[in-house]
């Protein structure tokens, strides 16, 4: 399982700010593709990425237990 | 008078020799927003020695339920952010030196501010700008602290040249934020969370204690009881065209083009001319056209469910519309 | 103004809805110093209906450093916390109906505000006064938010009565904190940080969004970068003096002995006497012991290394000394 | 090895935030008695106790893996 947190405007569009998915030594780029087929609303370009809360990138490959973090940037202020 | 640091002097992480460097420091506040409210008077309360602090924006009524500086009294006059900040905050600490500068925050108008600034607190409200700091305090060696906040959520980052990731590291993209903006309102305590963040690590870099300095970018969700912290180390690109080892500071170039945008979740367009202007003859010539009102700093129209205002030194504020095109040809038509 | 509150209607957790429900609310404010002055600020400029902000200290040089709502100009004339408090908010809210009280938050004097107040928010800061505002908030169910800061350190808990665990359930034993108070200072961010957690509990309360409170005691180390979230299911106790089956409310009892206390990290002891005075009688008894200073609300006098502030009411700080015995000696000493 | 997180004063009397201590099925108490043989200065009575970020009492067994928060209150606002 790999748990995925969901932040600011991700968190809207997905109605929750976790979800599991059961997979295993997968891409950032893959994990997206599977989070898009249950969730095909969420805008995840442009977010941040994190894997136990480091940095990550798309190439990132994610194991079964890993954290993975979506983090939309916002702007106001 | 004389106690008037104590409590940060008995702060172990300032004490007096920190107490003594905060009164030499310069720090720049980009915006008089929230943000900008937060951060600038938390800093001339704690004794800094020079605050610049730069907005282009005057205070309206909409501003008051999260901006601290400012009162009825302002929005009623329509003054502009810089001056009313300065106003309050030399109440707040007369000692301090406060620099309100009534412009845009573009490269250029930045540039003569740059000298002895010691740091950059980001208090703006869209990544154009963001990127524009970011490239800014790569070239001139600033370190800068990005801080941003909507509906509950905010986060923060400290970048050093030379040390941190810059922001152009940690973004694949210019991040387009107004879907999000314009959906999500903001209550102030989200403002007073990221400004905590950025004052705290403002505080670290002014007294020089750097391994305090988080080195991680934080992020929060105070309404979804969220919180979230990223570490960067890895984040650091050597072809980052903005800190890399061949910089080319894009969004410095990119900047130079801009000449009227968007103003995110304000239904509003910003249009920059180059001109100053007589604002009392402006006025003559368009009374006509609908309800005028004016300040030294400023002149404002009502016309054809718009509002326009006109600043001094060129800029104009279309309010009423998400078109920049639209905006053009309004102020066009006016303007002539 | 009538978009005064669009940002915060925006935003869904409020929304128009919410904001009629704000504007509808009455809000009790414990201590009008950091905590106070921010809370009371972003709860004025949020729309709520009413606030009473009750606090018996008067604005110093020292306060300005982090609290946000005084000048210089209230430190120089010993402005009263409520009073000066109560103008500035004035200034950025007139609409709201806000009750500066400058009295000693004791059950006694509170006990006249509570009978429509929705919420309280603590900004004391002293344990003894937080017991007796648990076992207020137990007696008369009213909501109340827990908040503490220390150097870069704070804390926060909502206590529900009813629901949630009571501070007494977590407490074992009155907290002696002098020592880490008069030790440590405190940093600007440290207050906005708590005030940020005690706001947004306060916001979904005032809504009636009891799903989204964070359940939890929340602390943070802000230089240390630390933060902790502790759950309280387990910690609500079936024989809790306040808040158990049999509750006898033991700080309202406390409370009603007490007539003299150290005040923490002031090197200061208040005395308080069921007496009021005549400030300028008083004046012209005492101004022969040393240099004396008077408004509407108090009077000051210098004498021996001391400094004695007498309220119109009938307390007394004695500033210079921590020991309450030699602040009494000093005291009959002068009043006789 | 149970972790021991220390907050406010506390880090400041221990000088780190976080020790590490060799135990398993040890009470709150036992593990305070531990802790001052080491860190005979620390004043742990007053602090409130989480284990594993729930309230917890001197009473509460800790297990190998668990990690203790000893949270001191502040009082000042």
């Amino acid at each position: 399982m790999i748990k995925i947190l969901l932040f600011a405007g991700l968190r809207e569009e997905a109605g929750k700010s976790e979800i599991e998915i059961k997979a295993d030594n997968l891409s950032i780029s893959g994990l997206k593709q599977q989070l898009l087929e249950t969730y095909n609303s969420l805008n995840l370009n442009g977010a941040m990425i994190a894997v136990n809360e480091e940095y990550a990138t798309e190439d990132t490959v994610v194991k079964s237990g890993d954290v993975v973090a979506f983090i939309p940037p916002v702007s106001g202020g | 008078m004389n106690d008037r640091y104590s409590r940060q002097e008995l702060f172990p992480g300032i004490g007096e020799k920190g107490q003594e460097q905060l009164s030499r420091k310069h720090v720049l506040v980009i915006g008089a927003g929230a943000l900008g409210s937060a951060s600038s008077e938390a800093l001339v309360r704690s004794g800094i020695g020079k605050l610049t602090i730069v907005d282009h924006d005057y205070v309206e009524w909409s501003n008051l339920q999260r901006q601290q500086l400012y009162t009825e009294k302002d929005a009623t006059e329509q003054m502009p952010k810089a001056v009313a900040a300065q106003n309050r905050l030399t109440e707040i600490n007369s000692p301090v030196t406060i620099n309100g500068r009534v412009m845009e925050a573009t490269a250029e108008s930045l540039l003569p501010y740059l000298h002895d600034v010691d740091l950059i607190i980001d208090a703006t409200d869209n990544f154009d700008t963001r990127m524009m700091i970011n490239d800014l305090s790569q070239k001139y060696e600033i370190p800068w602290i990005f801080g941003s906040c909507v509906g509950s959520t905010g986060m923060s980052y400290t970048v050093i040249p030379g040390k941190t990731a810059c922001l152009n590291c940690l973004l694949d993209r210019l991040p387009m934020g107004g879907a999000t903006c314009d959906a999500a309102g903001i209550i102030a305590p989200a403002v007073g969370m990221v400004a905590a963040y950025q004052l705290t690590e403002a505080f670290k870099l002014l007294v020089n204690d750097l391994e305090a300095l988080r080195g991680s970018l934080i992020t929060f969700d105070l309404w979804n009881n969220q919180q979230y912290s990223m570490k960067t180390e890895k984040a650091k690109k050597s072809d980052c065209p903005s800190c890399g080892e061949h910089p080319t500071y894009p969004y410095l170039q990119y900047e130079n083009q801009t000449k009227s945008m968007v103003l995110c979740g304000r239904n509003s367009v910003l249009i920059r001319s180059p001109q100053e202007r007589n604002l009392s003859e402006l006025q003559k010539t368009i009374q006509s056209l609908g309800e005028t009102k004016i300040n030294p700093y400023l002149l404002s129209l009502q016309y054809e469910g718009y509002r326009f205002v006109f600043f001094k030194e060129g800029r104009t504020l279309v309010h009423g519309t998400n078109s920049i095109e639209e905006a053009k040809k309004m102020y066009y038509k006016i303007i002539g």
